[in-house]
């Protein structure tokens, strides 16, 4: 234990990237309040934000410098590391930031909520999630999950005056305390096998303990509930919908991609450390759990008429594909979570970013009609969302496929044929609804009074890129595969 | 020993009782009060287990802090219509019987896991007395090992600052500029 | 340039498509020159290709190999043989036809159009030219796309349903191939400890996998070209995509997208999985399969009182003669299933180009709404009355040659299948026929026809290459028999190894004694 | 007669329950709200009792840690519920069904 | 060896004239002032264009040409050793090697043309005959629309016809053998406004491919049991694999069979025969070259070039001889009834061609072409003779509406007359010699009950030929009024008393050997045909012994006898006297008439099982065949075909796609209540997450 009060350059090194995100985050509240509100050019805190996230890509990529030439390495007595799968995450976590702090700008300033403490929140949010990736402590995870959830319950009610966001918020955070106070029981009982809040700690005692033990398996009921939750994982999912319907738009995509992926660090960390021991317990309860996820998530998309709810339940399908990684647990299962995880971030923020831009005179415009006849008033941007669907869909050469493809390949790999089989014919479900879109705006006529699209450089920008990288990463994944597998070598061990 | 016991179950019987208490009364206020003493039986049972920092912090950060915000809230809240309201959901007996049956489940499990728990020299807690002797254990800990998620804590206060803030804020012609 | 032709080839289209995007959507006409102008360029640029190819060899020729994704062992690895070289002329023709023959009757959203046709060409020619299995699925999926906005945009009354149930049979259909690939993929990670989607690699396989696993496999791709061929249960999407789809579609549809599922049969299942396509229990159910398409194709074709539907109809049937020639698994039922393969590519999109031509002036394909046709369209009674004969398998056309070829095969594998086989040849007379008489011959009974013109120079034009096709390969296959023949052999040695060496060992004294067949095949005789 | 920390265990386990009921039958937000935080302070009884029996302070730290959580969610989950009374001028669960389907 | 190497061009003449009539016959015959093709209305009384009669010259021409050609070649063919020469152009069909019963063979055909002895004989008829009727139809057809169509279908005919006999494979037979099919097809259809025609072209067509079925199948059997197709590696190959006459039901037997098939399907076998009196739907001289002297034989064509086959296969043999001789005897009982005059030519055909297989099925194969070879002459000649009276008396058909024609067109009456003569087996005509070979033959190869049956036949068809002889030309006058009967122009006329004078003499190369001296005197077809036909099969035929000269000469007289009292008989009934009422039904009793005058309703039974016949014969239906019939006319398919297909289609619509559907609607059905959880009550979403505790802490307590 070492003493009080010593806190080395190395640990800030290893901090940085949190401590960078916080700087700025609060760096934007005070220029908010003092400069900026008085400008009234809101987009300097987008451009301090995304400063921010420039300095943090520095960071990480120093962080990836080092990982790569030394493998990991720790800090603050080992409860944060950095080693190749937190990096990744980081780098998700950045590029998720990024591409939310694009979209919002005209979002919120067509929502008349365009306020400095968003973006911080936003930041406030990342940080939390890079230590969620990076921590290797039980207080250290839980205070960073906190500290994400509660600026994503802020960010979901952000517009205050509209009844559907503060619904959302509401019960986004309702269920949140819930899942979270079963999560932090589990901790507890956690800290109670194994007298340390460490998780290498941890993982050595429950695999000290007999086999089945039950205090350890009250200790994983508990957190991997919590966990279910935060993935959205059936039937732990029914906040997804509702909470991704009723948020600002940016935030539903910052949602969906970043805290799933967070929490899905968490769960990898977690599962593979902690209870690595107890693989043959958990594993076949998380199949079960990723087919009825995949299940309902897909069922529930088809007949969905508004787009955010269809993402949504779209999004509760993925989870379960992802979820299936875990659950074969080799090396390609990992690999896919990482690619899946890599691919989605593009994929569906191009898709929200779309959804969010469609606006019918000043109203969001978020039904599927909505998109009726898109192909004559943007085509580029109808390519666009086309690109997006058929990577959500899986259809090769997008981005979207290759997570399937690791997947598929971990099933196989472990003999789960039954369930290879299944995600594979989902696929074919999941087509037909991603298709309702693409019918939408290329196949049907748009009615006298159309939906326009209304967005900035910031939305152009964070578009575009989105389709550049679903078709990159389609066309030439080699070092999207390479910086993912990195990822997943390190948590393996 | 004897006098730990009979206090163990007196408070455990108070927390207990008070939080049902708090989750069936009518009225919000004394919900809270409720909820109020079932704090003070949880900080009765941190002394009983020699964590008197926690104990005071207990009372001051819960009782002191977040019983007053609720109690805020619940001025703002009006109450009269409110008592006239029905209590539980529509959902409350197959919710009872769902949480009779998890509880049974939870219940089995702790059960089958007794022991499981219990450490070398457990139950005798940390000597009375030692007050001075914990919270500096507790300092050192916590600024030691625990130094990050103890600055962290500070942002997820923040973080909570903020929201409250935000939300409870009402909308002015300032924020539409 | 020589060593880079086939990817000439099949960036041509997309070239094309690119630079119709970038055109001005209002400037039709210019869109249709540059469009024709890319597809017969795509023509021109496969005249190399037919000097360079070497039918004697039966080896993969014209072979570019590089790595594309090591990280997943995937390449870009493209080459042809016999089979592919025969497919890739077919679809420059056809699609060079079907994009001339679109002239007229599309008339809204003419860059889209030609845009998603260019894409769908390079699609497809790069589907018959990979030999990567990972960017075999790549093109494989991703050619439907373009397919199904074409049917989806352009198409008839129920569009929209044919369109996605067209993409969703097909990808459902590929998902289990994706497994099955995956499947081998990793067994041949687990035997020769490193990650490879080249097809002799995969090849490698099947030696270390045993019969189940081998048959299982098979049916996994299987599926996937049986929906495409279409195969007699997995058949019914493509009644509704030809019906509802614009001429040129149906043209493509007909002409090559079917012929995908033979060409992966022939390519990739059978090689890969021999057991498995060997395994009893496959032949006589896929053989059973295409019998009961053959007839049950025919005989539905002769109740339809849709134009367009009756000729889908009749694609199964004869699509169903096809794989029973694969599946017979001689020379002569395998090159006869591609050859036939060939011929339904130049006789069908004639039917469906004749039904275009009356349809875009009387919007009908009722069969009822027309009769007496020959009255006032003698051109045109006389080029359908062609293609009509060469589908129905007249000696001195195409069909038949393909079938006759077929039935040796299947004869040769089982006298029952033949006797089935020839069925259809039957049944296809009697729907054929009987849709000229109702649709050409009598007087005309409808005055709306009346005003019919006979065919103009264009669609003449877009006939003739297809006819003389017909023509050709009815008088003088002996080239495609050539082409086919090398490929062929190599597939049979392989499925059957020894099969030339045997039966030539089985001959009776009167057999005169054989030359060697081919570098694979023991000499014969002894 | 030993109290051991399975007693502990035990109330914790019952009080988390309490929480839940609380959670699932009330309508009023408020005790929603207080449901949650009982349900924390049945972790925080775990954590030490667990610290008592392990003879280390670490799971007081964490039960402090937990008692900040619990403060920053009642913030913020009274200040959304106050926007929320504002917007729809009610506090009970079952009145809000907006977003479903 | 000029015509020898060039037996390949042959065929191409007409080709070539057919390909013309393509290309340029529409523009020719522009110039002719007509409407649309095929409206007689508006083609009637104005002559030939200059165009037309381009084409009159150039279409008969090229077969003019080829006919010379045939001469010479056959002239030099005596030179070629053993009477047989081939000209291989390329290969054609060039299948890839397959295991055979003979080693691996590569599957292949040539375009390659054989003319052997018995080739020789075939194109001789054809071309000869040909040229006759294409001169003929240049007045037939004078005044019809289409006249380009007629002539390029008729040139295309021939070339096929040629290809049929000059190919020196079996592969290449079948080109020729589908290509006529086809151009009797369009010719049967060349009224195609007319439904009647039309119809019967498909019904032709298509009953014929149900012969070309058991053709293809039978050639993929010799293929694999001999590993060629070549007519000439035929025997060696036979040889080769030392088969035996086969006494059970072997490969060579089932080959036998299955060509047979084919047979009876081209030259209107039972039960194929149907579709060959419906194709009188076509103009006559179509039915003179096609449906009498040239096509029709193709069948007897194949079994003899099959000869060596059947040789071996007894079975086989006996099968033909029996169908041959039942279709004889059962096509000339119709004959008797029928009232159409085409009708009755065409059963007699039909009829006519019983007895060619019935001599084949004996053995005699040689007799068979003998048969074919003389009927082509007196066949054709009744034929273009009836043409000619239907011509006179304006597009009559039907003998009950002619009479005491026999001075009003003199020229076609003797001419037709001869005709009768022959087929009815007056001695020194044609028919005699070759219809008592076959009976002789029938005899002494000890088929009693065939001759039996043959004898019977010839006895019938004297009767009938006569019974349309007198009806049309003697009794009563009862041509509808306003029609002037008038004798048929020149081009016409001369043919018939071209091809009388050949039915008069074509015989007398056929004579029996009983004739001893002017039977050596005169050239032996027999012997001509002897190097490419088996002359005696090995089966228990009067192979060896001969039986007595004086039997011989019995029979002959028996037959002979037999025919002259049939001509009495007809002669009795319908000769002199007025022409009323059913006298066949007098003579033969009501029911039985009404059966053959409804063809023992072969028409409507396969009608009603597979396709709705073509041309119904009139005369009573019964009202079961009307009602599958008429329902059937609906959609014009037969009960079998229409309840086969209504249930595939059904299945296609309600099993197949349906499941799919059913899939596709089960999602979505699926969908709803999965979505119904999402009840927007926070408390609901806490209760389920909490029951899905439950199910995970249930998962570790119960497993």
């Amino acid at each position: 234990m070492m003493d009080a009060l010593t806190f080395t350059l190395d640990d800030l090194h290893v901090l940085k990237p949190a401590v960078v995100l916080c700087l700025f985050g609060c760096g934007i509240l005070l220029t908010d309040a003092f400069l900026v509100r008085r400008t009234g050019r809101r987009w300097l805190n987008a451009v301090t934000a995304l400063a921010g996230e420039a300095v943090v890509a520095v960071v990480v990529w120093q962080h990836l410098g080092d990982v790569r030439s030394s493998g990991a390495f720790a800090g603050l007595g080992g409860s944060v590391v950095i080693d190749g799968f937190g990096v990744f995450f980081n780098i998700v976590f950045a590029l998720s930031a990024v591409l939310a702090v694009a979209m919002s700008v005209r979002y919120m300033e067509a929502e008349g909520e365009h306020r400095g403490e968003y973006y911080a929140l936003l930041l406030f949010a990342q940080a939390g999630m890079s230590l969620m990736a990076t921590g290797r402590d039980l207080v250290v995870l839980f205070v960073s999950l906190e500290t994400m959830a509660l600026s994503f319950y802020v960010l979901v009610g952000f517009l205050r005056s509209s009844k559907k966001s503060n619904e959302a918020a509401l019960k986004y955070l309702i269920l949140g305390a819930f899942s979270s106070g079963l999560l932090v029981y589990g901790f507890s009982i956690l800290y109670g096998i194994a007298g340390s809040t460490n998780l290498e700690a941890i993982g050595k005692a429950v695999a000290a303990r007999p086999e089945g033990d039950w205090a350890a398996v009250l200790a994983l009921v508990t957190t991997s509930v919590g966990l279910f939750f935060k993935i959205s994982a059936v039937p732990f999912h029914m906040w997804a919908p509702d909470v991704y319907e009723g948020a600002p738009t940016p935030t539903t995509a910052y949602v969906s991609v970043a805290s799933k992926a967070a929490s899905f660090a968490l769960m990898i960390r977690l599962f593979l450390s902690a209870y690595g021991s107890e693989s043959a317990a958990w594993m076949p309860l998380l199949g079960m759990i990723a087919l009825v996820t995949m299940t309902v998530g897909n069922l529930a998309a088809v007949t969905q008429s508004n787009l955010k709810r269809l993402l949504a339940y779209s999004s509760v399908a993925h989870a379960g594909y992802i979820l299936l990684g875990l659950v074969a647990a080799n090396e390609s299962g990992l690999r896919g979570i990482a690619v899946y995880i890599l691919a989605y971030v593009f994929m569906n923020f191009g898709a929200f970013a779309l959804v969010g831009a469609l606006r019918r005179d000043g109203e969001a415009a978020e039904e599927l009609d909505d998109l009726n006849g898109l192909f004559a008033r943007a085509p580029g941007y109808t390519i666009l969302m086309a690109v997006f669907m058929l990577s959500l869909a899986g259809i090769p050469p997008m981005a979207g496929f290759y997570g399937k493809w690791y997947i598929f390949l971990a099933l196989l790999r472990e003999g789960y044929y039954l369930l290879a089989v299944f995600a594979a014919l989902y696929v074919a479900v999941a087509a037909y609804y991603y298709f309702r879109v693409i019918r939408a705006c290329w196949l049907t006529d748009g009615s006298e009074k159309p939906a326009l699209l209304d967005m900035n450089l910031g939305t152009r920008a964070a578009l575009v890129g989105c389709g550049a990288f679903t078709v990159l990463i389609g066309l030439m994944p080699q070092g999207f595969l390479d910086l993912a597998g990195e990822s997943v070598l390190t948590a393996l061990r | 020993m004897l006098i730990d016991t009979a206090f163990f179950y007196a408070l455990a019987a108070l927390v207990l009782g008070s939080a049902v208490m708090t989750i069936t009364r009518r009225n919000v206020v004394y919900s809270a009060v409720w909820l109020i003493s079932t704090l003070l039986g949880v900080a009765g049972l941190f002394l009983l287990l020699g964590a008197e920092f926690l104990a005071g912090v207990q009372v001051i950060v819960y009782i002191g802090g977040i019983m007053v915000l609720f109690l805020f809230v619940i001025m703002l809240v009006p109450l009269q219509e409110e008592s006239a309201q029905r209590r539980f959901s529509n959902q409350k007996w197959p919710a009872l019987v769902c949480a009779g049956a998890v509880s049974a489940m939870l219940a089995l499990i702790v059960v089958r896991g007794i022991g499981a728990l219990d450490h070398p020299g457990s139950g005798d807690p940390l000597g009375p007395g030692s007050l001075s002797e914990n919270s500096e254990k507790v300092g050192l800990v916590l600024f030691s090992e625990y130094l990050l998620p103890f600055e962290l804590a500070s942002i997820l206060l923040l973080v909570a600052i903020i929201g409250a803030i935000v939300m409870s804020k009402a909308r002015n012609r300032e924020t539409e500029s | 340039m020589s060593e880079h032709i086939l990817s000439i080839i099949w960036l041509t289209p997309l070239v094309g498509m690119l630079a119709v995007m970038c055109l001005p959507k209002e400037s039709k006409d210019l869109i249709r020159y540059v469009a024709n102008g890319f597809a017969v360029l795509g023509l021109l640029v496969t005249i190399p290709m037919m000097r360079a190819f070497d039918s004697a060899n039966g080896d993969f020729q014209l072979v570019e190999r590089y790595d594309w994704i090591p990280a997943l062992g995937a390449q870009y690895y493209l080459g042809i043989d016999g089979f592919g070289f025969l497919m890739i002329l077919l679809t420059v023709v056809v699609g060079w036809l079907s994009i001339l023959c679109s002239w007229s009757s599309i008339q809204d959203r003419v860059k889209e159009y030609y845009a998603f046709f260019l894409f769908l060409q390079a699609g497809m020619l790069g589907v018959f030219m990979v030999l990567d299995v990972f960017l075999f699925y790549v093109f494989w999926e991703i050619m439907l796309v373009p397919m199904y906005f074409i049917i989806g945009i352009w198409g008839g009354g129920k569009r929209l349903y044919a369109a996605i149930k067209f993409f969703l049979y097909t990808l459902a259909g590929s998902v289990l191939m994706l497994l099955a690939m995956l499947t081998v993929y990793f067994r041949h990670f687990e035997q020769f400890g490193f990650y490879s989607f080249a097809l002799e690699d995969l090849m490698r396989v099947a030696a270390y996998t045993g019969p189940d696993m081998q048959f299982w496999l098979f049916w996994g791709f299987f599926v996937a070209f049986a929906v495409k061929v279409p195969m007699f249960p997995f058949h019914t999407w493509l009644p509704d995509a030809h019906t509802e789809a614009p001429t040129a579609g149906s043209v493509i549809l007909a002409g090559i997208l079917l012929k995908m599922g033979l060409y992966g049969l022939v390519r990739f299942a059978m090689p890969m999985f021999p057991k498995g396509a060997t395994d009893d229990l496959t032949v006589q159910l896929v053989a059973g399969l295409s019998i009961v398409g053959i007839v049950y194709g025919a005989l539905v074709s002769l109740m339809q009182k849709d134009w367009k539907r009756l000729v889908a109809y009749s694609s199964v049937s004869h699509l169903g003669f096809c794989t029973l020639g694969l599946i017979a698994l001689n020379p002569n039922g395998i090159a006869g299933g591609m050859l036939q393969g060939l011929n339904h590519g130049l006789s069908t999109p004639l039917l469906f180009l004749a039904v275009g031509i009356v349809y875009d002036q009387r919007h009908t394909r009722e069969i009822a709404d027309y009769g007496g046709l020959a009255n006032r369209m003698p051109v045109y009674t006389v080029l359908f009355a062609i293609a009509l004969f060469a589908s129905m398998g007249m000696p001195g056309l195409n069909g038949f040659i393909g079938e006759f070829t077929i039935l040796r095969g299947a004869f040769e594998a089982s006298p029952v299948w033949a006797g089935f086989g020839v069925l259809g040849i039957v049944l296809g007379a009697a729907y054929l026929l009987w849709l000229f008489q109702r649709v050409m011959l009598g007087p005309v009974t409808n005055p709306k026809n009346e005003a019919l013109r006979d065919m103009n120079l264009r669609e003449i034009v877009v006939m003739a290459p297809l006819i003389a096709g017909c023509f050709w390969i009815g008088l003088y296959p002996k080239p495609c028999f050539e082409i086919l023949e090398a490929p062929t052999n190599k597939l049979v040695e392989r499925l059957d190894p020894g099969y030339f060496s045997r039966n030539a060992a089985a001959a009776s004294p009167g057999g005169e004694p054989l030359a060697p067949l081919l570098a694979g095949g023991a000499p014969a005789g002894e | 007669m030993e109290v051991t920390t399975t007693h502990y265990v035990v109330l914790s386990t019952l009080l988390l329950l309490v929480g839940v009921t609380g959670i699932l039958t009330r309508r009023n937000i408020l005790v929603l709200l207080m449901s949650v935080e009982l349900i924390l302070n049945a972790v925080n009884i775990n954590l030490a009792a667990f610290s008592a029996s392990q003879q280390q302070v670490h799971g007081q730290v964490f039960s402090i840690f937990v008692i900040t959580v619990a403060a920053a969610e009642a913030a913020v989950g009274l200040g959304i519920l106050i926007a929320l009374f504002r917007n729809k001028h009610t506090v009970h669960a079952d009145e809000i069904d907006l977003l479903r389907w | 060896m000029f015509f020898l190497e060039s037996i390949w061009l042959i065929p191409m003449f007409p080709l070539l004239g057919a390909a013309l009539m393509l290309l340029l016959g529409r523009r020719l015959d522009a110039q002719h002032p007509q409407g649309p093709p095929g409206d007689d209305a508006r083609e009637a009384h104005c002559g030939p264009s200059r165009g037309r009669s381009v084409i009159g010259v150039l279409c008969p021409g090229m077969v003019l040409v080829s006919f010379l050609f045939s001469v010479g070649a056959i002239w030099q063919l005596q030179g070629a050793p053993g009477h047989s020469y081939e000209v291989v152009k390329w290969t054609w069909l060039a299948g890839l090697e397959s295991g055979t019963a003979a080693g691996v063979k590569a599957f292949t055909a040539e375009w390659g043309f054989l003319l052997d002895s018995l080739s020789s004989v075939m194109i001789l008829v054809i071309t000869g005959i040909g040229f006759l009727i294409h001169v003929y139809s240049v007045g037939y057809m004078a005044h019809d629309g289409g006249y380009y169509r007629f002539f390029g279908f008729l040139n295309l005919f021939l070339f096929f016809m040629l290809l049929l006999v000059l190919g020196n494979n079996y592969a290449l037979l079948f080109v020729g053998w589908e290509g006529v099919g086809f151009c009797s097809y369009g010719l049967i259809g060349f009224y195609f406004r007319k439904q009647s025609a039309s119809n019967a072209a498909n019904k032709a067509f298509i009953v014929n491919r149900v012969g070309d079925a058991g053709f293809v199948l039978g050639m993929l059997l010799t293929f694999t049991t001999l590993g060629t197709l070549k007519f000439t590696e035929i025997g060696p190959a036979l040889a080769a694999a030392g088969f035996e006459a086969e006494h059970a039901w072997g490969p060579l037997s089932l080959m036998g069979l299955l060509f047979f098939v084919g047979a009876m399907g081209k030259s209107a076998q039972l039960p194929l025969h149907v579709w060959l009196p419906d194709a009188m739907e076509g103009p006559t001289p179509v039915s003179a070259l096609i449906h009498a002297a040239t096509m029709v034989t193709a069948g007897v064509y194949l079994v003899a070039r099959s000869s060596a086959i059947y040789a071996l296969a007894p079975k086989a043999m006996l099968l033909v001889a029996v169908v041959g001789a039942l279709t004889a005897i059962f096509a000339a009982t119709i004959g008797l009834v029928q009232y159409d005059i085409k009708k009755v030519l065409a059963y007699s055909t039909v009829s006519q061609l019983g007895y060619m297989f019935l001599a084949c099925g004996v053995g005699a194969f040689w007799v068979g072409i003998f048969h074919l070879y003389t009927h082509a002459f007196f066949k054709a000649l009744l034929f273009l003779g009836s043409g000619s009276v239907i011509h006179a008396v304006g597009g009559e058909q039907d003998m009950r509406r002619m009479g005491a024609l026999k001075d009003r067109i003199p020229v076609t009456y003797r001419t037709m007359l001869v005709g009768a003569l022959a087929i009815a087996g007056i001695p020194g005509l044609a028919g005699f010699f070759s219809k008592d070979e076959i009976l002789w033959k029938a005899w002494s190869s000890h088929h009693t009950a065939l001759y039996a049956l043959g004898l019977i036949t010839a006895m019938m068809t004297a009767f009938y030929m006569f019974r349309l002889i007198y009806m049309t030309f003697h009794g009563n006058d009862r041509v509808a009024s306003g029609v002037q009967v008038h004798e048929s122009p020149r081009s016409m006329t001369i043919p018939l008393v071209v091809l009388a004078a050949g039915s008069a003499l074509a015989g007398w190369i056929g004579t029996p050997p009983v004739f001893g001296p002017l039977h050596d005197a005169l050239p032996s077809l027999e012997h001509w045909l002897s190097t490419s036909v088996v002359a005696e099969a090995a089966h228990g035929g009067a192979a060896g012994e001969h039986p007595s000269a004086v039997l011989e000469w019995g029979l002959m007289a028996l037959s002979v006898g037999l025919a002259l009292a049939a001509i009495w008989a007809a002669a009795r009934r319908f000769r002199g006297r007025k022409y009323e009422g059913e006298p066949m039904a007098a003579l033969l009793g009501r029911p039985l008439h009404g059966i053959l005058v409804n063809k023992y309703f072969l028409d409507e039974i396969y009608g009603a099982l597979f396709v709705r016949g073509a041309a119904k014969g009139g005369g009573l239906r019964l009202a079961l065949f009307d009602r599958t019939v008429i329902d059937g006319a609906v959609d014009r398919v037969g009960l079998l075909t229409r309840v086969s297909s209504r249930l595939a289609m059904f299945f296609d619509k309600w099993v197949v796609d349906g499941l799919v559907n059913v899939v596709g609607f089960g999602v979505k059905l699926v969908s709803y209540p999965v979505r119904m959880f999402q009840t927007g009550l926070v408390q609901n979403y806490a209760l389920l997450f909490l029951v899905g505790v439950g199910i995970v802490a249930g998962y570790y307590l119960f497993s």
